[in-house]
Formats: structure tokens, C-alpha cells, sequence
């Protein structure tokens, strides 16, 4: 408890630092709202009309009086508006975020479920053919670039077999789960991939340490079996570093999986912070990776609470 | 060992029965047209956006007074009419009576005027004020009937008032400040959602002067990677789309089910130089690197072949045949004489910007000139940006060289004002001025005889090429794919899709 | 070199080995430009040439030969892969070190600090970073460089704490001994192996970055070549001409699979966790 | 009807060629109904690898029986052989008919999972009992070994127990489905003295109570006395001699044997203390160290805002002198405040109070010397593995600002030869090493600088019992050498017994007992060293009962500001004195 206040009470320290950087960074970036609107045509406009228009978004002053300013904002939960969406911050943020969650859970329960019962059977395989089998597959999993996998999925899909999942209007869970579904397990598919080849690399070398421990000896000992052994002796041990693993690329998932879902044609995290920046909307770009960086925290410290909750040993008054 | 081949192949089964349901066809209604394109609109009011996206979705909601058909020529929109005064200081409309806001108002002269006033105002920041300056004020002597007094006359301002930036939007809204939030045009088709960067859904306007549509809906998808545009299209999800990149629409032909509609458009690739920094200062190493340009070739690599070799002129009734301009055909002992006549004979490095993706092709046309150039000793930098970055050095005038997709208008001087008379706004992109650019361009404002104009245009083309400020490549097309049962889609050299508002589903 | 010897006795490390030196080969020969054509050339009426034998993996967009160009981006993506790398080690060593040795106050600022890059979704930092400092080889060196920095602060910190407590760091202390030589001696000599580890692991890491980066046209700059870049450069073409995207695809593929399967050669020799008898 | 395990010729190697890498090599016994034997090693000698491979557990390591036989008469009556079974039946009999523990209680137990579950885990196995009835049967089992307070301590995870309790908790996993042959993996080695005497006890009552078989795997022939019948020795992988417990202890016929009963030290009470003391000598002489009134506290932080809320008294006022050439012993128990008394005095950990002054020994020439140095207990900690000896040896003089010279070459050779290290020993690494010439390479390390203290912090209690001897032996002969004062600190009052002039016993933070060695261990006045003394197995002890005493250890932890009461002393004799208990 007193572990969790103290770590809660850094998090404001980080996200200053994180927004004082994206602030600073996307104003040093050459390029402005006005610039992202009207392209080359901004050089069209007077010296007046330029004034206004910075003035309509907002970037008409000093960044640290603008830095202020959005930090009052942030204070009363205002995290300004959007200049392309038109609307508050948090709202687009809330909206899009769905997807990502689901696409990096899918992402997560697809490796968890591939992965650890492939980790397994490798570890308790060690160095015979099969085991070797399985590592190779999980490193082509490891080395093979998101987008190439991602390309060649649609490619083989609709040109081979001419299906393809829904493109284009993407459905929420909650109104048509099947079609959702559809439309996120290709996604899914692709970031999973890479994510269970981790997984049942890290899996089978925590599950190779683990059974080399001293209270596997002493459970087999007393005559439990080897399928006992592993599952209810070894496994709850090795899960930490898969937690671990699970826990630093689900946080990362969450940041958005820009290629992917640029590819997928989804209305992800990662694609509509990737407009903002390239549409230079300051507010949105602040607000999201904002958004992300305390998402990404929460989960880091989600972890931290399932190491102690999977093992009693953790205290977690010295980190 | 059974049992594990068991378990895989239920695994593999499920997995495939779960494609299978995501991968059925979406059963809408027929007369919803499904559309995709690769980059959003960025915004709604139609007098800011200069976006490609931006003004593609607003033509089918907002309505100029006048439009331009495949041909370019002027045709009625929400004017019925239109004359100039025979000095050309006045040019009046007539409205069509049955010109209607989607909020059920009648379009006004004082609509007009009020809208016309917005995109003067400074503080509107409105994109084509520049074109307008000539506007000295507007007169409503009737609902139906407004007058604009020039200060001078202004031929290509007609050409200009076509234009979606110059759309008539209704006075109340511009009192209440709520251009760009609401979208309340006269066009074809009501904007009933956006969703940014995702899907735009556009519904039919029963009252639109200009008749029924052919279609209840348009569905717009915002589908970023090109390719996957085309999977969808062969897996029946969309009926139209909007290419950008040669090496996708190429492949769009190779379908059965598939057709590519393309047409030459207005917008030209051009290497520009920057004749304020050295040695392109020297006319001799500019027109030394036009001589070792092999445009065709340019074309050939970047685009597939896919587009036009052209001159600054690319607006078809004007053009002049590219044989005729300077160092059109590829002259490498000539550039080399020329090089060295500048004192350049071992020839100089400089860099040479393009924005990533913007258009798709310039990064190969950079390294195709980058080849060509390295032939007569310019060792070339290529420097791709992100969109934005470049256009801020592009505006700034802070490069050697850039290889650029510059928009193209109806009018010649409309399109070229702005860099080469001596007022320009651009002028410091330019770089580049002298006495006989300006004076043509000031004939070929006011010159309303259209054989006249096109001899003034003429001469401009090959004065231009000759000082080759900037080296013209080509023009490519505007592309769209459309599964073979759509009907109706007429492409223009402006890359409008205003035809959509015809188009049906058979 | 009794390191060596038993990385070559390890199946996974002869096999990793021989990948990574087999594309070091290549990455230079490429350098010296001992290509079977000049990667640059365009050979104008030759583009899209499927492979025969004169352009082994066939020709690009511009005519240019993809073996040759295969060999030099080899060569470009392993630099940017081992500068990176290396900026990313020797700032998370001295970050790592000084964290855990001043302890507390320093521990805790370093720390936050790497908490903020950390949580910064790292394709956007190194977007921003691109843009700020314009594209190029070295601008992607520098932005994957900041994103590895904080993975490998962590990996110096966690075990430059547990190596501080051990035995032989207090026996330094009873002596006298100054902060620099507990340091450098007896931490930083005791993190090699460790390093090693990940540093080979976070080689194969940083060619995928490469890869994304170019995807998104933010790494190296054309017409250089690199693996990633004539990927992403092939993506429109996959269809017309696929060899442009399986040739860098496969080779990227083994590349990355050598540096993992040398990782874990290294890992098994050097990591004493493994090692330790069971009798 | 033959004995209850009847092992004959057993061989284990190891490796991808058993044949080639034998740890156990042609081993026989026979063991019956209600025996104990004990097998009696040093490391290497095959005697784990020996017990591992009865309920065939070498196969999880590795191992591989390749040659010999291990009959085991069933509960039916049927003998069955263990080297040819197939794993189904080997799961039945584990846990079912042989049980066994280990000696690392830490880690044997799963740390993710309640002891209660591990226990109703044998139960569930073996009897086939799953719920309430498994619940019931697991908290009988603890009380079996006297565990208090069972039904709630069932709920508990490993790292809430101490090790005392944890090795309990093994025994009564290990005998829960009362099997007829226990095989205890030196279950105590891993435990404070009085622990050790403790489960010693527990052990000999479950005996007595089941009548079950044990086999009892130890290092320590002294703990052997009070608990087996027959007694092994093995040495390389072969029975060097075996018997019944009397015959071995008192005539004992192979070397080793005789090696392992005299050459390595056992407790003597007293009787095999050191002869020449040197405190009376020099009356008058400066002590080389003197430690006066320290106290280390350590602040214990909680609550909200993590305010200090109290604080661990590790060491509560602590003070001794040490003369040249002198041994102090310092001794207790884990947890006592010992080490932390060493770490203080090298500065390792801050004192909160108290002052330590050490005489420096004049300097040899152009060095400069510091008069403490410290020689620790894990002779594979600390010695950094990636150095080499020379520049090992060399740390201490650059780091007091020397240079590496012909000289000091010189210097570091003549130690080295001196501990006993081969010459060539400047260019190899600590892992070429074993851990009795690893601990020789710490003395010679910390002898570099002169020294005229060396605190000895468990300094040979790693190493194995017969390397103890010979480590003991080359410290008094440095001492006698170089007059140097050793304060060594142990909780093996064998060792003490051999190297100390002056014992202090420490209990909770604070010394209780000091004086003259054979004069606190034959006649301890306090009742703690009392305890700690009549815990210490010894080879005339033979099948003495302990009793079972379930006190905890008390907490450190006292409330801020706490200060403890004046010590009052008792002396008994010119030079021992003891606190007097409340």
C-alpha cells in the first residue's frame, strides 16, 4: 500500500517530464498548424491573415505562456481541443483508445496463448528436435518486420483467396462483435506474432531456470508427476518474466501500433497521433502522449502488483 | 503426439472459420457508393482548405457560382449566368432561383456578398484572398442578382470564382461564426459524420438544384496504404477510390472486375531550383542542368511512364508542344558546353529537398535527377522531409533545389501569379523575376481576347523555360479505380469528383 | 578466447556466427565496392528485371541491381544498427553505473528520467527526433539510441546494485579503494558478460527499428540503400516485382536470426546462471 | 526376506558418457527396518549423488545409473528394483515409501505456494484426501513436528517462516504419507547450532515414533553420534569404510576416517583450546584494537509517509579490547549482530554511536598500511571473478595510493608461497581456484598492507571440514608469524574451540559472556551460552536426546528513543565475566 502511494506519487513527475518534452519537441519541429492546413499555399496569406489564424490555434504565443496556459487547462481535466477533430482532447483520445486496448489485448491472449504452451514443450523438449523447432519458429517470429508480415497477410488473403476482413468502417465491440472481431484478428494476428515468439522464448528459458530449482526437486521427491511438476510447481514460478515481457509490450501496445494500424486501416492510438503530428495538432499530440506515457505506467505498475500477487517472496517497500 | 496434431488442427480450423466470418462481404444498401482514399480531409471550411482530400470532400457539399467541365471550360453552378462589362471592371452574376442551402434556405445575393467578404477578410485567413484583391466591392441590387466592381480588370478572376475556396456559404453562418464546424452547403450531397482520419458519410440533398443524385450515400474510408485499398476493392468492400500512387493504379487494370479512370491533370512535377543561391544563380548552370534532364525518363522511372512531359503551361488549350521549348530534348554535350562556360566545368554539389510521399514519386524522381545530374559533375544531396518540414523550407526559400507536385489552375495566371510577377506572393520561393515575366503576366491578366492571351501565355512558356528558373517535368494523372458497375464517373483535369453526384450503381 | 572456443561449440552459436560474419563479409565487401555491379547505377532499360544471371535478385525501379544493392544496405543498416547500439550502451552504462552507485537522490532522478523516455511511445520519439534533426543516418542512429537507452540503464542498474553488495565490493572498500576503481574494476568488468548478452540482442532489435523507421520514410536517406528502406520501398511494387521485397525481407530475416541465435549462444556461455551444475 | 534397501554396487555418472564421468562408483549397503544410516563426506564425495539416486531423482540432474542395483522391499513384501523402474511406478513411490529432505529449507520449499497446500499436495498424491479432509490432514502433519499455532501457520507462504520452521515443515511433507525410509540430505548444515539441535531432536522422536528407516547424509561426523546406527564414509565416489556407529567412532580403520574424527576439529567443551595466550604477557601493552560502547542502529521505516517509526538494534552497545597477537572469538547465532559488528569496525556499515580505535603496526617500507583489515565468510564472493590474482593482490596498495613495483611483485609472490599457492598463481583467475585456496588468496590479500588486525568474518565456515583444519592451522601460524590480532567472528564453536585465546558470546546486539576460551566453554556462565553449548554435537554425545524448545528469536525492533538498561556484569575468574540475566 505504502509501495503503491510512493510509486503513484512519481507519476506527476514523469508526465511533467513527458509533456514538457512533447511540448518543446513538436514546437521545434519545423512546420505549424497553419503550415499543415494550407501547405504551400500558406505563403499566400499577409502577415495579418497569418496573425489570425495563429491566433485561431492558439499558438500566437510564447510556448512556456502557452505551456501554462494548457497546464491550468490540464488541471481543471481540460486537456484543450483538437484542431482537426474540432473537439475536446480527452473526448478524441477516449474515443479512439477502445481499439488499441483491444487490439493490444487480442495482440496479448493470442502470444499467451501460443506462446507459453510452446515455451513449455520447448523447455521440456530441452535440445532434442522438436525443441529446436520450436525455437526457430519463434525467432523468424522475432525477426520478421510487423509490415511485411502485415503486407503479405492482405496480399495472400485477397488475392489468393479473394476475402479480406472488413476494410474501412471499423465497428466497436459493443455494436457489432463479430464483425470487430473480424476486423482486429488479422491485426491481432500480426502483432501477436512477433509477441508470442517473446513469449515462448521467455517462457522457455524461465521454465529451463525454474525446473532446475531447488522445490522441483523437492516435488518430485514426493511423487509428483512430471506434468504436476510443471504446471503446478514450475509454471507459477516462471510466470514472472512473462509477466514481465507480457506487461512491457502491452504497455507499448497501448502507446498504439502505428504501422499496423496504418496498414489495417484502423482508427487506432497510434495512427491518430501520428496525423496529429503530422497534422500539427499541438493539443492532440500533447494530450495523447500524455495519455500513453500514463497509460504506460499504470500497466508498468500493474505488473509490479502481479509480481507480488504471483509471488509472496516480493516486497515491494525496496524496489 | 495424436492429441497434439488433434489440438493444432482445431486451432488452425477455428482460426480459419474466424476469417472466414471477418471476411464477409458487406452487404449495404445498393445505393450506398463505398469509397476510399488514403489521406483525410484536414478540415471543413471550404475557404481555408487547400488540402487535395480537403477539397475533394467539400466540392460534393459546397457549391461555387460557377464550375469547370472536363474541358475546363466555365459552366453554370450556383450562377445561372454571367457577364463582364465590356471594359472588364464589372462582372455580374445571376443566381439560380432554385439554388438551396441544405438548411432549407434560398442562396442570396447577399449570401454572396457575405461570403465573398469573409474570404477578403484579413482575420478569415481565407486561402484564395490573393486571387480576389481585384474585388473593389460588391453590389446586391436583388436576391437573385450580384454585381462585382473591379479595380481593374481581372479576366482570370471568373476562372478563380470556380474554385471550392471561393464556395458560397450561407451569410448566417458566417454570422455565427460556425463555418468549418457546420457544413452547410448547396452541393449535392449533405456531410452527415466525420470521423478524422477514419470515414466521412455523405448523404443525397434532395434539394439540390442540380437534380436527384444517383446515389443515396457515399461511405468515404480513410484507408492510409494504398495497397490495401486495392485488396479491398478486389474483395468487393469498396466501389471507388482515389489513387495517388502510379504503382498501385497500374495494377488496377490487371483486375476483371476493375477499371482505372485517369486523366491528365493540371498539377506538373518540377525540379525548382533556387536561382538566389549559388552557382544557380548563374543562367548557364540552370539551363545546363534543364539541358541534362531527361524529362521522359524522369517519367518513365518515377511514374511508370504514367503521365505527360510538359512545359509551365499545363492547362491543355494553352500548352505549347514541349519540342518546342528550350533543351526539351535531353542535350548533355550542350549542358556540359554550358557548365563550363559558367565556369562550372567540374561541376558543384548541392541538396536537393522532397517531402515523403507527398507526391509518392519524389523520392525516385529525385534519384532519377539525381543519376542524370551526376553526369555533368552536380553531385546531388536528396534530403526527404515529412510533409510539413518541407513545406515550412520550401516557404522559407531554404533549399538548393526542390522536387515538387505544384497545383495546377484553369488559368494561367492564377496559377503562376504568385511566383513570377514582381509582386508574387511567392516570389521568395521563386527566387527568380525579370521585367519580361512581369509585363506578360500583367498583358495576360487583362487581355480578355482569348487568341491574344494564348500568344501572350505562349511567349511567357518559352521565356521561362529559356531562364529556367525551375526545370517543368510532367504532368501526371489523377486516378481513380472503380468496380466496372459503376456508372457515370466523368474525370477532370482538376481531379474534382463532383460527377459523383451522377454516378450510379448498376 | 576460451569464450570464443565455447560459443563455436555451442550448435546456436555456430550457426549465429557464421550469419554474422557471413553478412560482415558481405557488409564489406559491399563498402569496398567489390559489388557485382555498382549499386547506384541505373540501368535505364532494365528496370523491374526479374532475376537472371546477370542480376542475380533481379533489378529495382530504377534499374539498379538488387544483389549489389542488398550487399551495401547490409552494410548501411548494420552501421546504423551498431552505432546505435553502441551510443545506447555506453549511455545506459555511465547512466546505470552512476544510478546505482550515488544510489538514492541520483538513482531516483536518472531513473524518472528514463521513465520518461520510457513511457514516451517510442516511434513517435523517434519521429520527433527525425524531424527535429532532419533525416539521415545519423539522425536514426541518435533516435534509436535514445529509445535502447533506458533498456539498457536498466540492465546496468538492476546488476550494478546486486554486484555493489556483493563481497568482494565491500573487501574493496575495507582497502580504501576509490569510487573509479570500484566502479570500472569490479562493476563494469562484472557487467561485460551481461552487456554482451544484450548488446547482441539489441543489435537484431535495432535492424527491425530500421526497418519501421524506413517504413515510415524517416531512416536512410536515397539513393543509399538500406535493408528496411528497400523493404518499405518495395511495398507498391510487391506485386509487380517481388523479388524487390523477398530478397531484403529474407535477408533482414536471417540477419536479425543470426544476432538472436549468437545472443543466446552468448548467453548460455557467458550468463553463470545457466551454467551452474545441477550434481 | 531381505533388509528393507539392499543397495549393491551402484555406480552414477554424469554427462553425454556416464561411463566416463562416475561420481559414485561401486557403493553397497543394506539398510533394515527402523535403521539409520549416515553417510559421512566431503563435498565430491558421491554421498548426495548416492541418495538422490535411490528414489532416482540423479535423473532430473543429469545423472545416470550405470551399473549396480537398489532393491527396495515393498509394503507387500515384493522387492523391487529402483535402477529398472519405470517413472509411473517412481512417482507411487516417492513421497509414498521413501520421503526425503534437503538441506537448504529456503529454497526447497515452492515460494509461491502456501506451505498448507504443499503439504496436503503428499496427501492428495499418495492417500488420495482432497479438501477439508486433505486441510485436516496437512495441520496433523505439523503438529507431528511440532509446529505451534498449525492450523494458521497452514495458510502461510515459505518466506514467513524462518529456517528452523521451514525444515519442519519439510519433515512433515517428507514423512506426511508415513513413509518407511526418510532420506535426509544434510538437513541441518543450513542452520544455527541450537536449530540444528532442535530438528536433530525432531528427528530422533519421529524415529522413534514411525520406525521408519533413515538414511542421514552429513559432512559432520560429530552430528552423526547422536542419531545413527550404522555409519558410511565415503571419499571419491567409494565407501571408504562402513559399520555400526560405535566401531567407526571408536576404532576406526580406513585413514580418512581416522582423518575425518581427529584431524578436523570437533568440540571439545573446552579441552582443545589454545595454549599460549598472550594477553598476560603484555599487560601493559596498547591493544591493537579497542571497540568502546558501539551501537548500530538501523531505522525502520513504515506507516504513512514512511515516517521512521523505530529502528533495529543490531548491535546495542558492544565493547571489547583485542591485544597484538591475539584471537577474539566472537560467536552466536544468526541474526545476533555479529557481522554487523565486523562491518562496523571496517567502516562497511556507519556506527550510529561508539568509537573504534586500532593501533597501526609501524609501516613497512613506503607503504602505507591500514591496521584493519577483513577476510570474508564466501571465498567465491569475494574475490572479483574477472581479475587476476595479481590484480587481486594489487588492489590494496593502489587503492592507499601505492604503486605496483618490483617490490610489491616480490611481496605478493612471498605470499603467495607463504599461504600455500602454487608460484604460478599471479596470472590465473579466482575460478581456477578451489574455495579452501580461494580463502588462502583472501588472507594473503588482506596481509598485503601490513596489517596488525584481521577481522575473520566466518572465514572458514564455506569450506569443507577437512580444508577447515588446514585453513585453521596456516591463520595461527600467520598469527604467531606476524602478531597479528585476529577478532574471529563464527557460529561454530568447534572452530572457535581451535583458533580463539578469548571468546565473547553476542546474543541480540549485545555481548552476554566474554573471557577466556576454555574458561567460558567449559564453564559458561550464561545461560544463553549455555544453550549454544549444549546444541554443539559431539562425537562422545551418542544417542542423546535433545529436548524441543519452540522459542523464537527475539525482535531486534525496538520504538524510537529506546535505550537499553546498564549492563551489569558478573566476573567469575581473572578474565571472564557475564552478564547477569534479569
Amino acid at each position: 500500500m505504502n509501495y503503491l502511494m510512493r510509486r503513484l506519487a512519481t507519476f506527476p513527475l514523469v508526465l511533467l517530464g513527458v509533456s514538457i518534452v512533447v511540448f518543446l519537441a513538436i514546437r521545434m519541429v519545423p512546420g505549424d498548424s497553419i503550415t499543415a492546413m494550407l501547405g504551400t499555399e500558406a505563403g499566400l496569406l499577409t502577415p495579418q491573415q497569418r496573425d489570425a489564424l495563429a491566433a485561431y490555434f492558439g499558438i500566437d504565443q510564447p510556448w512556456f505562456i502557452q505551456y501554462w496556459r494548457w497546464l491550468l487547462g490540464l488541471f481543471q481535466g481540460n486537456l484543450g481541443i483538437s484542431s482537426t477533430y474540432g473537439r475536446p482532447v480527452l473526448d478524441v483520445i477516449l474515443e479512439h483508445f477502445p481499439l488499441t486496448l483491444e487490439l493490444a489485448l487480442l495482440s496479448m491472449v493470442i502470444a499467451l496463448l501460443v506462446g507459453m504452451p510452446a515455451g513449455i514443450f520447448a523447455a521440456t523438449h530441452n535440445e532434442k528436435l522438436s525443441d529446436l523447432g520450436v525455437r526457430v519458429v519463434a525467432m523468424i517470429g522475432q525477426s520478421t518486420p510487423n509490415f511485411v508480415l502485415a503486407l503479405l497477410i492482405i496480399y495472400t488473403l485477397s488475392a489468393g483467396f479473394g476475402v479480406l476482413p472488413a476494410m474501412g468502417e471499423f465497428s466497436p465491440l459493443w455494436q457489432d462483435p463479430l464483425r470487430n472481431l473480424g476486423q482486429l484478428l488479422l491485426p491481432a494476428i500480426t502483432l501477436g506474432f512477433a509477441f508470442a515468439a517473446s513469449v515462448t522464448r521467455i517462457s522457455r528459458s524461465a521454465m529451463l531456470d525454474v525446473l532446475s530449482d531447488d522445490y522441483v526437486r523437492t516435488a518430485r521427491s514426493k511423487g509428483v508427476s512430471a506434468r504436476g511438476v510443471i504446471w503446478r510447481h514450475a509454471l507459477p514460478n516462471a510466470l514472472i518474466p512473462v509477466v514481465t515481457l507480457s506487461g512491457i509490450e502491452f504497455g507499448y501496445l497501448l502507446g498504439g501500433a502505428v504501422i499496423v494500424e496504418q496498414i489495417y486501416a484502423l482508427p487506432g492510438l497510434g495512427r491518430m497521433v501520428l496525423d496529429a503530428i503530422l497534422q500539427r495538432d499541438y493539443a492532440l499530440v500533447q494530450g495523447s502522449v500524455l495519455f500513453i506515457a500514463f497509460n504506460f505506467m499504470i500497466v508498468n505498475l500493474l505488473v509490479d502488483l502481479a509480481y507480488v500477487a504471483l509471488d509472496p517472496r516480493i516486497r515491494l517497500s525496496e524496489h | 503426439m495424436v492429441r497434439h496434431i488433434g489440438k493444432k488442427l482445431l486451432t488452425g480450423m477455428t482460426l480459419a472459420a474466424m476469417v472466414a466470418i471477418a471476411a464477409l462481404p458487406v452487404q449495404a444498401s445498393a445505393a450506398t457508393l463505398h469509397m476510399a482514399w488514403s489521406q483525410d480531409a484536414t478540415g471543413l471550411d471550404p475557404h481555408k482548405q487547400t488540402a487535395f482530400s480537403s477539397l475533394r470532400l467539400l466540392e460534393l457539399i459546397y457549391e461555387p457560382l460557377v464550375r469547370l467541365d472536363a474541358n475546363l471550360q466555365i459552366t453554370p453552378a450556383i450562377a445561372d449566368s454571367w457577364q463582364f462589362s465590356p471594359d472588364g471592371k464589372e462582372l455580374s452574376f445571376r443566381l439560380n432561383p432554385k439554388a438551396k442551402f441544405q438548411n432549407g434556405a434560398a442562396v442570396t445575393s447577399a449570401d454572396v456578398k457575405a461570403s465573398f467578404e469573409r474570404i477578403l477578410d484579413e482575420k478569415t485567413g481565407a486561402a484564395a484572398r490573393a486571387n480576389f484583391l481585384s474585388i473593389a466591392s460588391i453590389d446586391t441590387p436583388d436576391p437573385a442578382n450580384v454585381v462585382f466592381h473591379l479595380s481593374q480588370p481581372d479576366v482570370p478572376i471568373l476562372t478563380a470564382m470556380s474554385d471550392v475556396n471561393a464556395a458560397i456559404v450561407p451569410a448566417s453562418e458566417i454570422a455565427a461564426g460556425s463555418i468549418g464546424t457546420t457544413t452547410i452547403g448547396s452541393g449535392p450531397f449533405k456531410l452527415e459524420k466525420w470521423d478524422p482520419n477514419s470515414k466521412e458519410v455523405l448523404v443525397a440533398n434532395k434539394d439540390w438544384a442540380g437534380g436527384a443524385t444517383g446515389v443515396d450515400g457515399i461511405d468515404i474510408s480513410v484507408l492510409p496504404d494504398e495497397t490495401a485499398i486495392l485488396a479491398a476493392m478486389r474483395t468487393k468492400q469498396i466501389d471507388f477510390a482515389l489513387l495517388n500512387d502510379p504503382l498501385v493504379a497500374t495494377l488496377v487494370p490487371k483486375e476483371a472486375s476493375l477499371q482505372l479512370n485517369r486523366v491528365p491533370v493540371l498539377a506538373y512535377h518540377v525540379l525548382q531550383l533556387n536561382p538566389s543561391r549559388k552557382p544557380m544563380t548563374e543562367l548557364k548552370v540552370r539551363q545546363a542542368i534543364s539541358c541534362a534532364i531527361d524529362r521522359q525518363e524522369v517519367l518513365d522511372t518515377a511514374s511508370l511512364g504514367e503521365g505527360k512531359v510538359t512545359g509551365p503551361l499545363t492547362i491543355p488549350a494553352l500548352a505549347t508542344d514541349p519540342k518546342q521549348l528550350f533543351c526539351y530534348k535531353r542535350d548533355i554535350e550542350r549542358a556540359k558546353q554550358l557548365m563550363a562556360q559558367a565556369g562550372y566545368a567540374d561541376g558543384f554539389s548541392a541538396t536537393v529537398i522532397g517531402a515523403t510521399g507527398e507526391p509518392p514519386t519524389a523520392a525516385a524522381e529525385a534519384q532519377v535527377i539525381q543519376s542524370q545530374l551526376a553526369e555533368i559533375g552536380v553531385k546531388l544531396d536528396i534530403k526527404m522531409m515529412e510533409l510539413n518540414v518541407y513545406v515550412d523550407a520550401w516557404l522559407k526559400g531554404d533549399f538548393d533545389m526542390a522536387v515538387a507536385l505544384n497545383g495546377g489552375r484553369a488559368d494561367p495566371y492564377t496559377m503562376y501569379n504568385r511566383y513570377w510577377t514582381k509582386t508574387g506572393n511567392l516570389q521568395k520561393v521563386a527566387n527568380y523575376i525579370d521585367d519580361t515575366l512581369d509585363s506578360l503576366m500583367q498583358k495576360g491578366r487583362t487581355e480578355t481576347d482569348p487568341a491574344a492571351r494564348k500568344a501572350i501565355f505562349a511567349d511567357f512558356e518559352k521565356h521561362i523555360t529559356e531562364m529556367s528558373p525551375w526545370i517543368w517535368l510532367y504532368t501526371s494523372y489523377s486516378y481513380t479505380a472503380q468496380q466496372k458497375n459503376i456508372a457515370g464517373f466523368e474525370p477532370v483535369p482538376t481531379g474534382s469528383l463532383f460527377s459523383l453526384a451522377k454516378v450510379t450503381i448498376q | 578466447m576460451a569464450t570464443l572456443r565455447a560459443i563455436f561449440a555451442h550448435p546456436s552459436g555456430r550457426i549465429g556466427g557464421a550469419i554474422v560474419a557471413l553478412y560482415l563479409l558481405l557488409a564489406v565487401l559491399g563498402m569496398l565496392g567489390l559489388t557485382p555491379h555498382n549499386p547506384l547505377t541505373q540501368h535505364r532499360v532494365e528496370r523491374l528485371h526479374a532475376p537472371d544471371s546477370t542480376y542475380w535478385m533481379g533489378t529495382d525501379l530504377f534499374g539498379r541491381d538488387v544483389a549489389s544493392r542488398l550487399m551495401t544496405g547490409i552494410g548501411q543498416s548494420f552501421i546504423v544498427a551498431f552505432f546505435s547500439v553502441a551510443v545506447a550502451t555506453l549511455a545506459g552504462t555511465v547512466l546505470g553505473l552512476a544510478a546505482a552507485w550515488f544510489g538514492r537522490r541520483w538513482d531516483g532522478l536518472v531513473m524518472r528520467i528514463m521513465d520518461v523516455v520510457l513511457a514516451f511511445p517510442a516511434i513517435l520519439l523517434a519521429l520527433l527526433i527525425v524531424a527535429v534533426a532532419g533525416p539521415g543516418t545519423s539522425t536514426s542512429v541518435i533516435a534509436i539510441a535514445i529509445v535502447y537507452t533506458p533498456i539498457f540503464t536498466r540492465v546496468v542498474r538492476g546488476p550494478a546494485l546486486s554486484l555493489k553488495a556483493r563481497e568482494f565490493v565491500d573487501a574493496a572498500r575495507t582497502f580504501g579503494s576509490s569510487a573509479g576503481y570500484i566502479v570500472t574494476r569490479h562493476l563494469l568488468l562484472n557487467l561485460v558478460a551481461p552487456l554482451t548478452v544484450q548488446v547482441t540482442l539489441a543489435l537484431a532489435w535495432a535492424l527491425l527499428t530500421e526497418a519501421g523507421l524506413s517504413f515510415l520514410g524517416l531512416g536512410t536517406q536515397p539513393p543509399a540503400a538500406s535493408l528496411g528502406l528497400m523493404l518499405s520501398d518495395s511495398r507498391n511494387l510487391m506485386e509487380t516485382a517481388p523479388w524487390l521485397m523477398i530478397f531484403p525481407g529474407v535477408a533482414i530475416m536471417i540477419g536479425i536470426l543470426g544476432f538472436n541465435l549468437l545472443g543466446d549462444a552468448l548467453r548460455d556461455v557467458l550468463d553463470p546462471k545457466m551454467r551452474r551444475s545441477i550434481a | 526376506m531381505i533388509s528393507l534397501l539392499s543397495v549393491s554396487g551402484l555406480r552414477v555418472g554424469f554427462g553425454r558418457n556416464p561411463q566416463a564421468n562416475e561420481v559414485v562408483r561401486g557403493v553397497s549397503f543394506d539398510l533394515a527396518d527402523g535403521e539409520t544410516l549416515a553417510i559421512v563426506g566431503e563435498s565430491g564425495s558421491g554421498k548426495s549423488v548416492t541418495a538422490l539416486s535411490i528414489n532416482r531423482l540423479v535423473d532430473y540432474g543429469g545423472g545416470r545409473i550405470t551399473g549396480g542395483s537398489i532393491k527396495l522391499r515393498r509394503a507387500d513384501g515384493s522387492t523391487f528394483d529402483l535402477t529398472a523402474a519405470a517413472e509411473p511406478q517412481l512417482t507411487k513411490i516417492r513421497g509414498g515409501e521413501i520421503g526425503m529432505i534437503f538441506q537448504e529449507p529456503m529454497t526447497s520449499l515452492n515460494p509461491v505456494l502456501t506451505i498448507g497446500w504443499q503439504i496436503e499436495e503428499s496427501f492428495r498424491l499418495h492417500r488420495g484426501l482432497t479438501g477439508r479432509r486433505a486441510t485436516a490432514a496437512a495441520k496433523d502433519a505439523l503438529d507431528r513436528v511440532r509446529i505451534p499455532d498449525a492450523a494458521r501457520r497452514l495458510k502461510y507462504t515459505p518466506n514467513q517462516l524462518s529456517g528452523g520452521m521451514l525444515q519442519r515443515v519439510m519433515i512433515a511433507m517428507a514423512i506426511a504419507c508415513n513413509p518407511r525410509l526418510l532420506i535426509a540430505d544434510e538437513p541441518t548444515t543450513a542452520l544455527d547450532v541450537t536449530v540444528q539441535a532442535q530438528i536433530m531432536a525432531l528427528l530422533a522422536e519421529l524415529k522413534q515414533e514411525t520406525g521408519m528407516s533413515m538414511i542421514f547424509i552429513t559432512h559432520d561426523i560429530g552430528l552423526v553420534a547422536g542419531i545413527a546406527d550404522k555409519v558410511m564414509v565415503m571419499q571419491g565416489g567409494e565407501a571408504v569404510e562402513q559399520g555400526a556407529l560405535n566401531q567407526i567412532l571408536d576404532d576406526p580403520q580406513h585413514p580418512y576416517t581416522r582423518h575425518l574424527l581427529h584431524a578436523v576439529p570437533h568440540f571439545a567443551g573446552g579441552g582443545a583450546t589454545r595454549r599460549d595466550a598472550q594477553r598476560e604477557k603484555q599487560k601493559a601493552a596498547e591493544p591493537a584494537l579497542k571497540v568502546d560502547g558501539l551501537v548500530v542502529r538501523f531505522p525502520v521505516k513504515g506507516g504513512f509517509l514512511s515516517r521512521t517509526s523505530g529502528a533495529v538494534h543490531a548491535v546495542d552497545g558492544v565493547d571489547f579490547e583485542l591485544m597484538p597477537g591475539e584471537t577474539l572469538a566472537v560467536v552466536g547465532e544468526s541474526g545476533s549482530g555479529k557481522s554487523t559488528t565486523a562491518r562496523a569496525i571496517l567502516g562497511l556499515v556507519r556506527s550510529t554511536r561508539g568509537t573504534i580505535s586500532a593501533s597501526a603496526r609501524k609501516a613497512a617500507a613506503g607503504q602505507s598500511a591500514l591496521p584493519v583489515q577483513m577476510v570474508f565468510q564466501n571465498p567465491y564472493g569475494s574475490l572479483n571473478p574477472r581479475l587476476t590474482v595479481e590484480n587481486l593482490l594489487a588492489e590494496p596498495v593502489i587503492a592507499t595510493g601505492g604503486r605496483i613495483t618490483a617490490e610489491t611483485r616480490a611481496k605478493m609472490a612471498a605470499l603467495l608461497k607463504r599461504v600455500g599457492l602454487p608460484e604460478n598463481s599471479l596470472q590465473r583467475y579466482p575460478h581456477e581456484f578451489s574455495g579452501g585456496q580461494r580463502q588462502r588468496l583472501c588472507i594473503a590479500r588482506a596481509l598485503m598492507l601490513n596489517p596488525s588486525v584481521i577481522v575473520l568474518d566466518e572465514a572458514v565456515s564455506a569450506l569443507d571440514v577437512s580444508v577447515q583444519a588446514r585453513v585453521l592451522k596456516l591463520l595461527i601460524e600467520l598469527q604467531r608469524e606476524f602478531g597479528l590480532a585476529y577478532l574471529f567472528i563464527s557460529h561454530d564453536m568447534a572452530v572457535v574451540e581451535r583458533i580463539a585465546h578469548r571468546i565473547a558470546v553476542i546474543y541480540a546486539g549485545q555481548i552476554v559472556e566474554i573471557g577466556d576460551a576454555r574458561s567460558v566453554l567449559s564453564e559458561p556462565k550464561h545461560s544463553y551460552t549455555k544453550q549454544l553449548i549444549a546444541a554443539v554435537p559431539t562425537i562422545d554425545r551418542r544417542h542423546e536426546r535433545f529436548e524441543l524448545d519452540t522459542r523464537q528469536v527475539p525482535s531486534l525492533v525496538r520504538p524510537l528513543g529506546f535505550e537499553p538498561g546498564p549492563a551489569n556484569w558478573q566476573q567469575f575468574g581473572p578474565d571472564h565475566r557475564a552478564r547477569v540475566e534479569v
